[in-house]
């Protein structure tokens, strides 16, 4: 285990950056003014929602592309871990290692093909392509 | 050819040819059409009585005991092979089984019954169980006979039955079953001893009576076999499906139950707990002796109660096979062969017994002895046979049940006197019961206006008639039964093998 | 631990967030300059002190806190932003010799893993501000982040196939011959891109987009604590050029002058890059953002690892 | 020289292990249930790891990887499942409101 | 020096393969007739590479997976009954437009993959990862329940919720076995070095209750029911089926058939008491087929454990009799559920529905009925047969109490099977008329094949079962000749 340094280095190396931010935070936490009390205008307690009042809860229900998301960071992000472990020996594992790896990343792109395909990957609904003339039927009506 | 696979398969193949002639042309106007499939039940009964014949009359020259022998292998790796063999005890229970279902086959109404083809399948099919069980002498194949016979049984009583059939046939299933697995660890038990002293796997008859056993282990496999037996035949304490399996089920399947069913518990006792164990089953009398003077009482008993035709009888049965229990234990010949001969004539009576309340019940509905009475004037054929039957049950001397009960008796005195008091006493409720019966539905003023209703035709009489004489017979002369039907020792190995049996 | 290694431990984070505070006002020069017009040139000789101004007005603003916002991971969010910049710096080897802890074997991966952990300050920044804005800009962060990382991780997997290593040093040590921008040209794109989407720098800045979002994920946030996250963009923006510079630029190497100077050359030229980006480009509509990860960099970026993975193997079997 | 011995790590391990176990037990929100089952599980990838130092060998660090891949197959199927809950109209993710499989009995 | 220790069963590859063209043909285009064509080919081609492999085992016992004849025969039962429920949810599929049904039989094959996998494995590795693969590709089956939407998604949760549990701890325990031995030998670990031998016990103990867990015995039985109540029916099927048939034999390959440490004997002494009792008495309080069974299978747990802990020479063949016997009752009721199952009318999950069965649909009514006897072990079903044997091990060891056990629950079994035939005997609530027949061709043939296979396995066991009689794990040596 040779990098014992460096972890200790990179340990004090943090509990420094904690004191640096400790100290940022804390002085301006001094430094800056204050208001209490009515100073405090009704307007700062609100969120900003650029200038009108807010309604309903922040906690808004978002699309569901977010969490698909995060779904497929956590599978893909897992398959780039397991295709680090051989990046770093591809010569060593030599022609079966490389095979191993290839047939991976096949499968890896058929299942991104796959989701793809199954519209998993889109933002938003899909926009139907509607030809022109439609369209005008639509103006005219 | 061999005839005792034939008289195994010969029943569950016919079935199937019934099930379907009935499937073949239901609808048809014509009747013969639409008996189709009870001509096939009749052809296959008379097919096997005739298999039955030739057993019998073919093989009255040998000297063994064991008539005929039939082996070959199933599961070799077990040990396990189909073995069949005959003797007279067999015999004689299948001969019992064929006139009962002749009588069933002849009796029941078979018009307007739905589903005839499914009926007459499963009824074959019990007796394919019944006379497996008769014949098997490997204790696997035993087992299998002993179970499959349970299944039909439970479907004819689930969906032929009366009100309450539901419930009736599953206390019967799960309380046979709930014996017969007892008596599966048991065989296995005895196998797995035997495998150990010797080393070979085998689950033979004649090669399993031959492990020595300690007492307490010989005592406790007993004990195993015994409760099985124990629940169909059906000794007191675990009686309790039988009153209303027999009231619930079909006629048909009621003979079949009280008839045969019952006797395969006997069967089982002799063959199995006093031929395998003798030592174990002699130290077992005192509570065997007891068990059946209890069941004589409390069947008797409890027979004095009922009001329902077919629940009396019912109850009449468990009196009756109290009778068996000394008798089959007491180690004398004289107690065996009284409990054979109660046996055939329980079966023969009883049987009958249950025909004719199924006959009045399919002309009046109902089998309440409250709403029943005076059928004396409108069916006397009927009402004579029912009083035959009914006094051959209160032992009536020179009827079937009187030979058997006697000999029991006296057997029992020997061994025990006050048993056989007590024993006899039951006797006396079996007069009040029998009799109070008759009184009852033949005897009493009519309770109901009865409609003009057919009373048994001649050819039904003759049957009866046929069954009468087998009673009387049994009754006068019961000699010939005794010495033809006497169970085969063990050490008698059948006659000459052609297969060779494994020792 | 040496006496100088700690000087230099202590003294690195307040250089780089010197380098960052500078690197704003550069920025701002930058831009007048592409864009044809002024940047800031009141304070100081060329409106040099800017950024000392913007600093001391920043520190001396209110220290302010939404009363709707859950008060402490609103004030943790920034610092965890920049903690994790400041933090990959520690692997980072400036020349053979200088950085923290250069020599570290996995090194690659913590700053991956620094870099992830980064996701947490916009996404705690956006949540605890309880405002909608903000929210939308965290969950839009939080999106774009997390994709770009699967493709950045990605396309570094080339270099990490030519340099057989995670150690930065030895990174740069396979470079002696040629610079990994060649062979990796492909990987070089994709890692760039993702770069720029990690820091959400123009045009890639929807989680700000100042024009719908107000100020995306930090619209609730003013003084020290807004300053610390703008503070640790620009240090991100150090970071990526540097990573730059050391995976695909060979790092210090380069001849005559001190490889210190070479380092801090190529990393100047890629700031310059980002701000030139900026300075250029329209920013595209966030859906386009997403589909541009995951329908062209992910299959480019696995295409790119196959390729270098059936080159390197030939290579060695031939 | 390792820097911390196979016995330490197992006791961090067991520790996590338990605060998982708790929090599973504990816990009614499904996404606190699905972290609890992600604490539990580095937990194991931990004792992996620290075995593996002890033996020196490569082989626990696979296991670590797929335990990663399994933590991470798991909780993308747990989202979408929640998501799919979400969507068909359950508005709570209180676990204890899913009662649907209570099985319905006599009497 | 991977490259001499490559050594792959070929059903896997097959099963991967044919796995990758189907998700290609799906990303392709979308057609659900091809999706389930495509499985069944691939099924048969992996059926038709049982017993083959590639490679060679390596000498030095490193390898990750083993081939003999145990492997082969638990093989082909998983690929026979993943085929039968593919053809199970052919139906359901082709028919019912709404539901998006083309990533069945993908999950349905990766499922059957992952319990490919463990069973033909002899490292942690491999088994585990086979488990999770197996796991997960049922929460996404379950998924896909067609009437209470809502109830198959809550099914998978808890599944997720409990089976992630169970792993967890599983895997806590092979850690522990892992640094106890220093080794990802697929056994139990036998201490080495200085750590305390209760550093052993515990991953035994740890890898047992994981174990247990995915079997669904007693103590951690809870989920079983709930899950398989909301997963549709042939989902419930596979649950019910493939998952205990690769779960148990891995687990004989785990323990081997020798005898155990005696800590293992009393643990599953206790769990297999709790187990048939639990289970059967379970099972007496359903009215819902579905979780009745599921109570049914957690009792025949019970009855297989019973044999795994009686070593010896009835051991082997009981085993793998009662696992035939109880994949192929298992798979026939539920086919005979599927068949009676109609699009818009009753599916067959509420016991009373079975009203009157015997006759409006009596083939169907005869073919469930003699599954259900089968499965309490009567004859003339292979239950029988193999109830017997499970017997005989247990005498052949003079496991008293357990015996004691096995009749009771067979009784209290007997009564809740029974009770299904009598609801099917007794009298219809409605005419025969009225009761639309949905006769499928496919599903007909399933039951006839399955009914065959009950009734000539139930009668002729020598004939059909003993040329398949593997030797389980350690008592053949295979183990022995091939990990050192």
């Amino acid at each position: 285990m040779e990098n014992i340094p460096d972890i200790w280095a990179i340990f004090t190396y943090a509990v420094v950056i904690g004191i640096l931010l400790a100290c940022m935070l804390g002085l301006s936490a001094i430094t800056g003014t204050r208001r209490s009390g009515s100073d405090m205008g009704r307007s700062m307690s609100l969120p900003f929602e650029s200038g009108i009042v807010p309604t309903g809860s922040a906690r808004l229900r978002l699309p569901v592309q977010y969490y698909m998301v995060a779904m497929f960071f956590v599978i893909f992000d897992v398959e780039t871990a397991i295709l680090m472990t051989w990046a770093t020996v591809v010569r060593e594992t030599g022609w079966v290692g490389y095979a191993a790896a290839f047939a991976f990343i096949v499968f890896l792109a058929v299942s991104l093909a796959y989701l793809w395909r199954a519209g998993a990957l889109d933002w938003g609904p899909r926009v139907p392509m509607r030809p022109v003339a439609e369209m005008r039927k639509d103006q005219v009506s | 050819m061999n005839p005792l696979p034939v008289l195994v398969l010969l029943p569950i193949t016919g079935g199937g040819l019934a099930w379907l002639a009935a499937h073949i042309r239901p609808h048809s106007a014509r009747p013969s059409a639409r008996d189709a499939s009870w001509w096939t039940v009749l052809a296959t009964l008379i097919g096997e009585t005739l298999a039955l014949a030739m057993v019998t009359f073919h093989h009255t020259g040998h000297a063994g005991p064991w008539l005929e022998h039939f082996s070959t292998p199933w599961i070799p790796a077990m040990g396990i092979a189909v073995r069949l063999d005959i003797d007279g005890l067999s015999l004689s229970m299948i001969w019992l089984s064929l006139v009962l279902c002749f009588l069933c086959a002849f009796l029941v109404p078979r018009q307007d019954m739905p589903g005839a083809g499914t009926f007459h399948f499963l009824f074959l099919a019990t007796l394919t169980g019944i006379i497996g069980t008769f014949l098997a002498t490997d204790l696997f194949l035993f087992f299998f006979f002993w179970e499959l016979m349970l299944v039909p049984m439970f479907v004819l009583i689930a969906a032929w039955g009366h009100e309450d059939r539901q419930r009736a046939a599953m206390k019967f299933f799960i309380f046979t079953q709930g014996g017969g697995l007892i008596m599966l660890l048991a065989i296995l038990g005895l196998v797995m001893t035997h495998f150990r002293a010797t080393g070979v796997l085998t689950f033979d008859y004649f090669a399993l009576s031959r492990t020595p056993l300690s007492p307490a282990l010989s005592m406790l496999l007993m004990l195993g076999f015994f409760i099985a037996f124990a629940v169909k035949l059906p000794v007191v304490p675990v009686h309790v499906w039988l009153p209303d399996a027999h009231t619930q089920a079909p006629t048909a399947a009621s003979v079949l139950l009280a008839g045969i069913l019952l006797k395969t518990g006997g069967y089982g006792m002799i063959r199995f707990d006093v031929m395998l164990f003798p030592d174990a089953a002699s130290r077992f009398l005192p509570v065997a002796m007891t068990l059946g003077v209890v069941g004589i009482l409390y069947g008797a008993w409890m027979s004095c109660m009922q009001d329902d035709v077919k629940r009396l009888i019912a109850y009449s049965s468990i009196s009756h096979m109290g009778f068996v229990l000394p008798g089959i234990f007491g180690g004398s010949a004289m107690g065996m062969q009284g409990a054979i001969v109660q046996m055939l004539a329980h079966g023969l009576g009883t049987g009958a017994l249950f025909l004719i309340a199924g006959a009045i019940q399919d002309r009046l509905h109902t089998r309440d002895m409250r709403h029943i009475g005076g059928l004396w004037g409108a069916m006397p054929r009927l009402s004579g046979t029912g009083l035959f039957f009914a006094v051959a049950s209160l032992g009536m001397p020179g009827l079937g049940n009187f030979a058997g009960e006697f000999l029991v008796l006296l057997a029992t005195w020997h061994v025990s006197p006050v048993t056989a008091t007590l024993a006899a006493s039951g006797l006396i409720l079996a007069a009040i019961y029998a009799l109070r019966m008759v009184n009852r539905i033949f005897l009493a003023a009519p309770r109901t206006d009865l409609r003009p209703v057919r009373d048994f035709p001649a050819r039904q009489m003759a049957i009866f008639a046929c069954v009468m004489a087998f009673m009387v017979v049994l009754g006068l002369y019961p000699q010939p039964f005794m010495t033809f039907s006497a169970p085969s020792p063990l050490s008698v190995t059948a006659m000459p093998r052609p297969e060779g049996r494994a020792p | 631990m040496t006496y100088p290694a700690l000087v230099a431990i202590i003294l690195t984070p307040l250089f780089i967030l010197g380098l960052a505070t500078v690197l704003t006002w550069v920025e701002r020069r930058l831009l007048g300059l592409w864009q044809d017009r002024h940047g800031p040139n009141r304070v100081g000789p060329g409106g040099m002190f800017q950024a000392v101004a913007d600093g001391t007005k920043i520190l001396f603003k209110q220290d302010w806190v939404p009363p709707f916002a859950d008060r402490g991971v609103f004030v943790l969010a920034p610092a965890i932003g920049m903690m994790t910049v400041l933090l990959s710096f520690a692997v980072i080897p400036v020349t053979l010799r200088a950085g923290i802890a250069g020599d570290m074997n996995v090194g690659l991966l913590f700053i991956l893993g620094m870099m992830g952990l980064g996701v947490y300050a916009v996404v705690l920044a956006g949540w605890s501000s309880n405002s909608k804005f903000a929210l939308l800009g965290g969950m839009r962060a939080a999106a774009q982040m997390i994709s770009y990382e699967v493709f950045m991780g990605l396309s570094l997997l080339g270099v990490i196939m030519m340099a057989g290593s995670f150690s930065l040093r030895d990174i740069v040590a396979a470079q002696d011959r040629l610079w990994f921008i060649i062979p990796q040209c492909l990987g070089f794109g994709v890692f760039m891109l993702a770069g720029i989407a990690e820091t959400h720098r123009l045009p890639f800045d929807l989680p700000e987009g100042e024009n719908e979002l107000g100020a995306g994920f930090h619209t609730e946030y003013s003084g020290m604590k807004f300053g610390m996250f703008f503070i640790a963009e620009y240090a991100g923006i150090v970071l990526i050029s540097s990573l730059v510079t050391t995976l695909y630029l060979g790092g210090w190497r380069g001849p005559l002058l001190p490889p210190v100077l070479w380092f801090a050359l190529k990393t100047a030229g890629m700031v310059a890059f980002f701000i030139l980006l900026r300075a250029s480009l329209p920013r595209p509509r966030y859906d386009q953002l997403m589909a541009l990860g995951w329908k062209v960099l992910l299959p480019l970026s696995l295409f790119n690892v196959m390729a270098t993975g059936t080159i390197l193997m030939l290579r060695a079997s031939l | 020289m390792d820097a911390f011995s196979f016995n330490d790590t197992l006791l961090l391990a067991t520790i996590m292990f338990s605060v998982g176990l708790a929090g599973v037990l504990v816990r009614r929100n499904m996404v606190f249930m699905l972290m609890s089952l992600d604490i539990m599980l580095n937990a194991t990838a931990l004792v992996f790891v620290g075995a593996g130092a002890r033996w020196h060998d490569a082989t626990g660090q696979v296991m670590f990887l797929m335990i990663l891949a399994l933590a991470a197959v798991e909780t993308a199927v747990g989202l979408a499942i929640i998501l799919c809950l979400h969507a068909r109209g359950r508005p709570t993710l209180d676990a204890d409101t899913g009662n649907l499989l209570r099985g319905r009995q006599h009497g | 020096m991977i490259g001499h220790d490559l050594f792959l069963p070929t059903p896997l590859p097959v099963i991967c393969a044919g796995l990758m063209i189907m998700l290609a043909a799906t990303a392709w285009r979308r057609s659900v007739g091809r999706g389930f064509s495509c499985a069944g080919v691939t099924l048969l081609l992996s059926l038709a590479a049982v017993g083959r492999h590639t490679g060679r085992l390596p000498d030095d016992g490193g390898s990750l997976f083993i081939q003999d004849q145990w492997t082969a025969y638990t093989a082909i039962l998983i690929v026979f009954s993943s085929l039968c429920i593919l053809l199970m949810s052919w139906r359901d599929a082709m028919h019912d437009r709404d539901a998006l049904v083309d990533e069945y039989p993908l999950l349905l094959m990766l499922g059957t993959l992952g319990a490919l996998t463990m069973v033909f494995s002899v490292n942690y590795m491999p088994f585990f990862l086979g488990l999770e693969i197996f796991g997960i590709s049922l929460m996404g089956l379950m998924a896909f329940g067609r009437h209470p939407v809502l109830a198959g998604h809550e099914a998978a949760m808890k599944y997720l919720i409990l089976s992630g549990v169970s792993s967890a701890i599983l895997l806590f325990g092979i850690g522990l076995a892992y640094g106890v031995t220093g080794s990802l030998r697929f056994m139990p670990p036998v201490a080495a070095g200085d750590v305390p031998p209760a550093l052993s016990v515990a991953a035994t103990v740890m890898i047992l209750v994981g174990m247990f867990f995915k079997l669904s015995a007693v103590p951690f039985h809870m989920w079983l029911p709930d899950v398989m109540e909301g997963a549709p029916v042939p989902v419930a099927a596979f649950l019910a089926v493939t998952s205990k048939i690769a779960i148990f034999s891995s687990l004989v390959r785990y323990f081997g058939t020798e005898q155990q440490a005696v800590f293992v004997d009393d643990i599953l002494y206790v769990v297999i008491i709790l187990t048939i009792m639990g289970g059967n008495l379970l099972a007496l309080r359903q009215v819902s087929l579905t979780r009745l069974m599921a109570c049914s299978s957690i009792a025949h747990v019970g009855y297989l454990l019973i044999a795994f802990l009686c070593p010896g020479h009835m051991q082997s063949r009981a085993i793998t009799i009662y696992l035939a016997a109880y994949t192929a009752s298992t798979l026939g009721v539920f086919a005979v559920m599927t068949a009676f199952a109609t699009a818009d009318g009753p599916d067959g999950t509420v016991i009373m529905q079975w009203k009157g069965l015997f006759f409006t649909r009596p083939f169907l009514a005869s073919a469930m009925s003699l599954m259900l006897l089968s499965l309490a072990g009567i004859p003339p079903g292979i239950g029988f047969f193999a109830k017997f044997e499970i017997a005989a091990a247990g005498v052949e060891h003079q496991r008293d109490i357990l015996l004691c056990v096995l009749v009771i629950g067979s009784i209290i079994g007997l009564y809740y099977y029974l009770n299904i035939i009598r609801v099917m005997i007794s009298v219809p609530s409605l005419p025969p008329s009225s009761v639309t027949r949905h006769v499928r061709p496919e599903l007909t043939a399933l039951v006839i094949v399955l009914t065959i296979i009950v009734v000539i396995g139930g009668l002729f066991p020598a004939r059909t079962l003993h040329p398949f009689l593997p030797v389980p794990a350690v008592a053949s040596g295979t183990r022995d000749g091939t990990v050192h």
